[in-house]
């Protein structure tokens, strides 16, 4: 029975992970901006499940809500102030393809002596104490039932106020690019009459 | 059971990707993400029941959610080119 | 009494799984969009009434824990509250983008489009038709 | 099964091997921040993938047994605390280049590497010229 839903987990893992395979390689296909942005999205939703897939669930609502809702947003936003296609490209792509599998293979190569997936004794899981001390001892010590929410407030709650910092210095970086003024669009020749009733009834 | 059902959602899921990759039109493309949302929310909670601990239910609440929000953040980006119009005009229907 | 909940919680799963994979299967085969919009938004919002029930039923009789049966029951009503509100936009701005409905044989539904007149510019239902052939075959709208 | 042990791990690294062909091959930008976020997904899921233990719940404590007992085992919740603050500041850095994007192409009118570059060559043979006219 324990063996077998082992199995069922790592099945569930690596389906998912050929989905985000194959949305990866129609985000390099696509020409289209705003169609490679809405299967961005898609890859957050189904990346949010696999994180729910490998137990890690305070990871999920993260990506769920900061990956696929903000990220999404942001990026749309992004889009409507710039192009929404991407030209054709001249030059060819062979050295990066090169490049790109060269290290790839290096990568895998390096993967051969590692644990497999779910291991409980592996080095990472067994030899630092680190671990099993914030499981065993985060009750008593905290009073929090949610091991993460304990060790992200409590135990490592500077890195969580650096955290913070970095956020608040991104928002700071990103109003002082922008700026807070409206901002005013060129005409563009090609927006039909009712687009451009709209934008004029925006302007004033 | 679960099993059937976590196969079942998987093999929709795979099938609404499909159409996201290949849909001619860019709608088809938004029709299948908004699917392909609602598949993620129904293979969350039957894996939850699956691995014996349905706690974790609230996850594909939020995604019921988020997902719609998307979607209509993308639509509206269609519509006006723009996230920010808050313009509704009288010709609209 | 366990039997008897598996095997109705089964039955209520079984349905809604063939009403998901039905709609999956009619996303891909269906021929243009507002037939594809028909089959994905009706089976989704049907698909995920029926598995929910089903799994409403394992968690409160099964697991013995109705707050996870009362999480399952606010994801209905939130489905239900916002797929057809999704799919109605993604039709409204499908058909302001002058993808028109179209028959078996190819020929428009509507006579002069509904989608020219939301549209400012006035197409005749021949040039209509033109533009959803180009559009069809672009990757943009 | 002794095969497919290590498939995540190859997945994992095909995912960030595309990100990373996105961000050197393809020359418009918005594209290389969805591959920079790509590669970033795909580290998390190394992470997250290495504190799985088979078995194993998410790492929150069943409330009928408060302490840890043999019965029931959970994840490593290390990887999961590192990968909560790095998908937050994922985002934030996405967010700051895309405020740059958005300068770039009120400045020089397009999100094209090439152009941009062809663009400053352009004004540096311009102010070249005119430095040279004095």
């Amino acid at each position: 029975m324990f063996e077998d839903i082992a199995a069922i987990e790592h099945f569930v893992v690596m389906i998912l992970l050929t989905v985000l395979i194959v949305l990866t390689l129609g985000i390099i296909y696509l020409k289209d901006l705003l169609a490679a942005v809405i299967l961005s999205g898609l890859y957050s939703l189904v990346s949010a499940a696999i994180f729910v897939a490998m137990d890690a669930v305070d990871v999920a609502f993260t990506e769920a809500a900061v990956g696929a809702g903000i990220s999404t947003i942001i990026l749309l936003g992004a889009l409507s102030f710039t192009k929404r296609e991407q030209k054709p490209q001249k030059h060819n792509n062979l050295p990066a393809l090169i490049i790109v599998c060269m290290t790839g293979a290096l990568l895998i190569y390096g993967t051969l002596d590692m644990p497999s997936y779910g291991d409980g004794k592996s080095p990472a899981n067994s030899n630092p104490q680190l671990a099993q001390h914030y499981l065993q001892k985060s009750p008593d010590e905290t009073g929090v039932p949610n091991v993460v929410t304990s060790v992200l407030a409590s135990y490592r709650g500077y890195d969580t106020l650096g955290e913070t910092a970095v956020v608040f210095t991104a928002a700071i970086g990103v109003l002082s690019l922008l700026g807070l003024r409206r901002r005013r669009r060129q005409e563009d020749p090609n927006l039909t009459p009712r687009q451009r009733r709209r934008q004029q009834s925006e302007d004033t | 059971m679960y099993l059937a059902l976590v196969i079942a959602v998987l093999v929709a899921l795979v099938l609404v990707l499909t159409r996201a990759l290949l849909g001619p039109t860019i709608y088809d493309r938004m029709l299948s993400v908004n699917s392909a949302g609602t598949k993620v929310v129904i293979l969350i909670a039957a894996y939850g029941f699956l691995t014996g601990r349905p706690d974790f239910v609230d996850i594909s609440l939020l995604y019921a959610l988020i997902n719609y929000i998307t979607t209509i953040a993308v639509l509206k980006f269609f519509e006006y080119g723009d996230l920010g119009s808050g313009a509704y005009q009288e010709d609209d229907i | 009494m366990e039997l008897l909940v598996d095997i109705v919680s089964g039955i209520f799963i079984l349905i809604g799984c063939v009403f998901m994979v039905g709609g999956a299967v009619g996303l891909i085969r269906m021929p243009d969009f507002y037939t594809r919009l028909h089959a994905a938004s009706v089976t989704d919002t049907g698909g995920i009434l029926f598995i929910m029930i089903g799994l409403i039923l394992q968690a409160l009789f099964i697991f013995d824990n109705p707050m996870a049966a009362v999480k399952l029951f606010l994801v209905i009503i939130f489905i239900f509250f916002t797929a057809p509100t999704a799919s109605h936009a993604v039709a409204k701005a499908a058909l302001m983008a002058n993808i028109i409905p179209q028959c078996q044989d190819g020929k428009s539904v509507v006579d002069k489009s509904l989608a020219s007149i939301y549209h400012d510019k006035k197409l005749s239902p021949t040039d209509a038709k033109q533009q959803v052939k180009t559009v069809e075959g672009d990757d943009r709208v | 099964m002794e095969f497919f042990a290590l498939y995540n791990d190859w997945a994992v690294i095909v995912l960030m091997m595309a990100g990373f062909y996105i961000m050197i091959a393809r020359h418009n930008l918005v594209k290389k921040i969805l591959g920079l976020s790509i590669f970033q997904t795909g580290i998390f899921y190394f992470y997250v993938g290495l504190g799985k233990v088979d078995g194993g719940t998410a790492p929150i404590f069943i409330e009928e047994n408060e302490k840890l007992t043999e019965a029931v085992i959970y994840s490593n919740p290390l990887p999961h605390v590192l990968i909560l603050t790095a998908i937050v500041v994922g985002v934030a850095t996405m967010a700051v280049g895309l405020a740059l994007i958005v300068r770039i192409y009120e400045k020089y009118g397009s999100i094209e590497e090439d152009e941009i570059q062809a663009i400053d060559e352009q004004e540096q043979i311009n102010d070249h010229n005119g430095h040279a006219d004095h």
